[in-house]
């Protein structure tokens, strides 16, 4: 007998370390369940089934079922975008684009919940974001087309490179765009930039996990996949 | 068994009120018949002892009682909340659930006090705080319900040692009861202690308070005090057991540092119900460094006077819609002035006043080294309360509810009473001499005053400081 | 010997549990590391009651006895804890679905930042 | 940095409180089963101690359950409700949703009629009565289940019932012999033995359904289905 109990009290040390450190909350409530599970088999063992019974229906089945109505969407993001081809865009069955898939990618991972508006040019969406309309603005921005970038925080996630063309500083699918149209034109690159997405001071919690995902998407080749399959 | 009637029958009255919540008379009728005839009930019991045992049981059951300790508690509680619903009737904000919610407030707070089981006392607590969490959220504001949510966090990681030490108690003895209390060891004293101090108010324990007062409308902070008078009493009650003796030199200090550091934050805050809620600590140090009847009554004695200056000070800033106190100047009228001179003069001990009296008992009955630190924390209330008496009045007439002013009356006219028919001389020159002390102090360093940060309050900070006094308390444990 | 092993099994889940309660930011987190830090408590009395024997304390009607039962007080009062916990499981959540629709965020720091800008 | 230090802190609290538990935790002979099952007439001795010798702490217990069912209300009354509420219903899980909702309705009825006789109870039925139930709604439309309950005018029925739990709770904490002359007849392990036993365990196990549901009703509400 004690060894039992022994091994199911090892059991649910572990599991209610693995709830803490789970990467998702819901795979911390499905833990929770499990150590609920493991205790009122311990109680059922120690003599208790009044206890174990009351355990398994209250602290198990009713407070999962609770924590999964409550918890499907924790976080509802504010998304500004500015219309860019292959990036994002409005098609015929709602967004499209890389940085649409990069976001939703990351939403199904953290359950946010994604709230989309259109702005006209940067500046506009720079100002909701500064005064907290929005959380995040994407669109094909690259970190040298921004003026400043305080009260910004700025996440890369493509390295590209830049082009100068005709006195002009270009990114890259503004010159595939021309090359599309001149292919007579000699695509020189000038230096290297990235693309980012930006994010506002007050929203610093969704930064940590914006950059977990996409390190995660980056190692899973995800990323590349996508990459090839929009440019 | 009669008293057995006092948590019973405002939760029955309340659980009535709560069902038919849609009639808001019927609940106001409801709350003051049972308020009169739990006080009736009260009166009843003056200057008895009993113990009751629920069923006969023995070990397996409830023991209740009734004894001197208990008195000023449940009395101050009955005074407090009926001062808050003749207030609350003023606004049209609060429904039928807010009075039966109070009622069940009350009889769950009455249960605390006649209790003499470990385990019963939990339930009962527990019923409490739930009502202050509801209480403390009803507004729906965003603070207002974060304040809950900390409150709530706290007292729950607080509720959870304290079972562990209720748990180890039975383990040692068979039995949850107050009469097993003096075997029940060390170790689980110092958990029931400390796990039921995050609802005691004091400082470093109860971080949570200063953001429940400053969010919450005028009444709310009355009931919250309320409730942290019930954990004050289990201080006092336990202290006079065995398992508890040993912490008696933790109690002093304790109390005595939350009492000074209480008041030095009090006099730097700059928002009228923070400089209150600081001051809840320092005078929930005076209770805790007494510990004893002197100590009971103070609590008394502080629910009445510092339910009135929260209700005062709470309707004036909800005019002025400001609780910054500079900006008080030349606003406010002489309506509102009355009421919080009253309970400054309260709560400095002023003479004829029920501070001087309940003070006095205080620094009487504690050691030299108590004395001295509650003569700093003395000094520093008059500092703070300095800052709402010598404020500009406004000449203009205004003209309070009829209701308010009852309520006020009721509040003032406890503080009054009991203050003239304990009066005594021999403490006189001393509290004068610490109120002048403490006006040439105010108008000699308030320039310097500055808020102090509040880092300690935020949630995770407040949680470090609570595990921190436990490890405090169990390192006295294996001194 | 089975009540010192459950007892400090659960000794174990209630710091795992305050531990998790402080560090992890986010709310949801909070609460579950508050019922892991509850189930503990849970455990414990059953820990207790184990003391005098493991035997469910359900008397069978042929009348047998000097069997080693277990202890009825403290499982018949944990079982009050455990309703006690889901109500103030159900509260809480609550709160945290009002602060979300709020301030669109169940990140602790967040919250109070937003707060404090508030004032 | 404060991770480390909390640690610290609480792995410290840990040992003390290791070290000096051991004491405590000693073999105990002494316990009273076989009294409290002789004093009441009934076999499980945890729903005796439940509802017999510490009902006064079932008493607050309940109160607080159905009061934090109607503050759940009350706070989420006015939270926007879930907007989508268009929820697939798929035929065959209607089926077996609608089958885990009778087998727990047989549950229930197991569970609380036999809480004096073998374990479980008023809470333990109530809760899976009312887990079952959900499961029935969420595979089966909850709008239309929540309109059946408002059509049983079950919050009036809630109402009366808990007020007579509560009474009759008190009563049974302040006069226990009262109640244990209704059946005192009837042989040890019956279904109608043990006072105000069986009689509380019913109340208490539908009032706790009534709760439940009311919780999880508002949590799907304000959240969507899933």
């Amino acid at each position: 007998m004690v060894p039992v109990i022994i091994s199911f009290g090892v059991l649910f040390v572990a599991s209610s370390i693995l709830a803490l450190k789970s990467s998702s909350s819901f795979n911390a409530v499905i833990w929770f369940g499990i150590l609920g599970f493991l205790a009122s088999a311990m109680m059922f063992l120690a003599g208790a089934p009044d206890v174990a019974l009351t355990q398994v229906t209250i602290g198990v089945v009713l407070v999962v079922l609770v924590y999964i109505m409550a918890i499907r969407k924790q976080r509802r993001v504010r998304l500004g975008y500015i219309s860019k081809q292959q990036m994002i865009e409005e098609g015929e069955d709602g967004l499209a684009g890389l940085e649409w898939d990069l976001i939703s990618k990351i939403d199904e991972k953290e359950g946010y919940d994604v709230d989309a508006v259109n702005y006209d040019n940067l500046r506009e969406a720079i100002n909701a974001l500064r005064s907290g309309r929005i959380d995040v603005i994407c669109g094909g921005i690259t970190r040298d087309s921004l003026e400043s970038d305080e009260g910004i925080i700025l996440v890369p996630y493509l390295t590209v490179n830049r082009y100068e063309y005709e006195n002009e500083l270009l990114d890259f699918l503004e010159m595939k765009k021309l090359m599309r149209k001149n292919p007579a034109i000699r695509a020189v690159p000038e230096k290297e930039t990235e693309f980012v997405f930006l994010l506002s001071e007050t929203s610093r919690d969704i930064r940590a996990f914006f950059e977990k995902d996409l390190e995660i998407l980056v190692h899973s080749g995800e990323l590349e996949r996508l990459v090839s399959k929009h440019l | 068994m009669d008293i057995l009637l006092l948590p019973t029958l405002p939760i029955i009255t309340g659980s009535i009120a709560i069902i038919l919540h849609r009639k808001k008379r019927l609940a106001q009728v409801l709350f003051f018949l049972c308020c009169l005839a739990v006080i009736t009930i009260l009166l009843m019991q003056l200057n008895q002892e009993k113990t009751f045992q629920i069923g006969g049981w023995g070990d397996t059951g409830i023991t209740v009682g009734f004894d001197a300790l208990n008195l000023p508690f449940m009395l101050s509680s009955i005074i407090v909340a009926v001062a808050v619903s003749l207030s609350a009737m003023t606004r049209a904000t609060y429904d039928g659930f807010f009075y039966g919610l109070i009622m069940i407030l009350l009889g769950s707070l009455n249960a605390v006090y006649i209790s003499r089981d470990l385990f019963n006392i939990y339930v009962t607590f527990e019923l409490a705080s739930i009502v202050g969490y509801i209480l403390i959220a009803y507004g729906k504001k965003g603070k207002q319900i974060w304040a809950a949510m900390k409150y709530a966090l706290l007292s729950s990681v607080g509720f959870s040692v304290f079972l562990i030490g209720a748990g180890l108690a039975y383990a040692r003895t068979g039995s949850f009861s107050f009469l097993s209390l003096n075997e029940i060891g060390s170790l689980a004293g110092a958990l029931i202690f400390t796990g039921l101090s995050v609802k005691s108010g004091l400082f470093f324990v109860s971080m949570w308070l200063p953001d429940v007062y400053d969010s919450t409308p005028a009444e709310i902070p009355l009931l919250s005090g309320i409730i942290i008078k019930a954990e004050d009493y289990l201080i006092l009650r336990f202290i006079t057991y065995d398992s508890f003796q040993w912490l008696a030199p933790m109690y002093l200090g304790v109390g005595a540092i939350s009492a000074v550091i209480g008041a030095v934050y009090a006099f730097n805050a700059r928002k009228s119900q923070r400089v209150l809620a600081y001051h809840t600590f320092s005078q929930i140090g005076f209770i805790v460094t007494a510990s004893n009847i002197h100590g009971a009554w103070h609590a008394f004695s502080h629910s009445i006077f510092k339910g009135l200056l929260l209700l005062s000070a709470g309707k004036i800033s909800e005019r002025l819609k400001t609780q910054d106190l500079s900006k008080w100047k030349g606003k406010m009228t002489v309506g509102e002035y009355i009421p919080l001179l009253i309970g400054s003069l309260a709560i400095i001990g002023f003479p004829l006043t029920s501070g001087y009296v309940t003070k006095g008992g205080i620094i009487d009955s504690v050691p030299l080294t108590g004395v001295v630190m509650l003569t700093i924390a003395s000094v520093a209330t008059v500092i703070s309360f300095c800052k709402f008496v010598f404020i500009p009045l406004s000449k203009r007439k205004l003209k309070l509810p009829k209701l308010l002013i009852m309520s006020y009356v009721l509040l003032s006219s406890g503080i009054l009473f009991h203050g003239v028919i304990k009066f005594d001389y021999y403490k006189l020159g001393e509290s004068l001499a610490v109120i002048g002390a403490g006006v040439v102090l105010y108008f000699l360093i308030r320039k310097y005053f500055r808020p102090i940060s509040t880092k300690p309050e935020k949630l995770d900070e407040s949680l470090v400081l609570f595990v921190g006094f436990i490890a405090v308390v169990l390192t006295m444990l294996i001194l | 010997m089975i009540s010192q092993v459950i007892s400090y099994t659960s000794f174990f889940a209630v710091a795992i549990g305050i531990f998790g309660v402080i560090t992890s930011r986010n709310l949801i987190r909070k609460i579950i590391s508050l019922g892991i830090c509850e189930t503990g408590t849970t455990l414990f009395f059953v820990g207790v009651s184990a003391a005098t024997g493991t035997f469910a304390p359900v008397v069978p009607a042929t009348g047998m006895a000097a069997v080693a039962f277990s202890d009825p007080v403290p499982q018949a009062v944990i079982i009050t804890g455990i309703v006690i916990n889901f109500s103030i499981l159900c509260l809480l959540l609550v709160f945290t679905i009002m602060l979300m629709n709020r301030y669109h965020t169940v990140d602790a720091k967040t919250i109070e930042r937003i707060l404090d800008k508030e004032e | 940095m404060k991770s480390f230090m909390t640690f610290v802190l609480i792995a410290y609290c840990f040992v003390i409180i290791a070290f000096g538990a051991w004491d405590n935790l000693v073999y105990r002979d002494d316990n009273n089963v076989m009294e409290i099952s002789e004093r009441l007439n009934v076999p499980n001795t945890v729903t005796a101690v439940y509802l017999q010798s510490r009902v006064y702490d079932t008493l607050f217990e309940i109160i607080l359950f159905t009061m934090v069912a109607m503050a759940v209300a009350l706070m989420l009354k006015s939270e926007p409700v879930h907007e989508h509420n268009n929820q697939t219903i798929d035929n065959s899980t209607s089926v077996y949703g609608s089958l885990v909702g009778v087998l727990s309705l047989t549950a229930f009825c197991f569970v609380v009629l036999n809480g004096h006789l073998s374990p479980g109870g008023g809470f333990a039925g109530g809760v899976i009565l009312a887990s079952g139930i959900s499961l029935y709604a969420i595979t089966s439309g909850f709008s239309g289940v929540n309109r059946q309950y408002e059509r049983m005018k079950a919050g009036l029925i809630e109402g009366v019932s808990f007020v007579i739990i509560i009474s009759s709770m008190t009563f049974a904490a302040v006069f226990p012999e009262v109640f244990q002359q209704l059946n005192q007849k009837q042989s040890f392990g019956a279904l109608f033995s043990g006072g105000i036993i069986p009689m509380l365990n019913v109340l208490i196990g539908l009032k706790v359904y009534a709760a439940s549901w009311k919780m999880v009703g508002e949590f799907v509400a304000r959240r969507g289905p899933l």
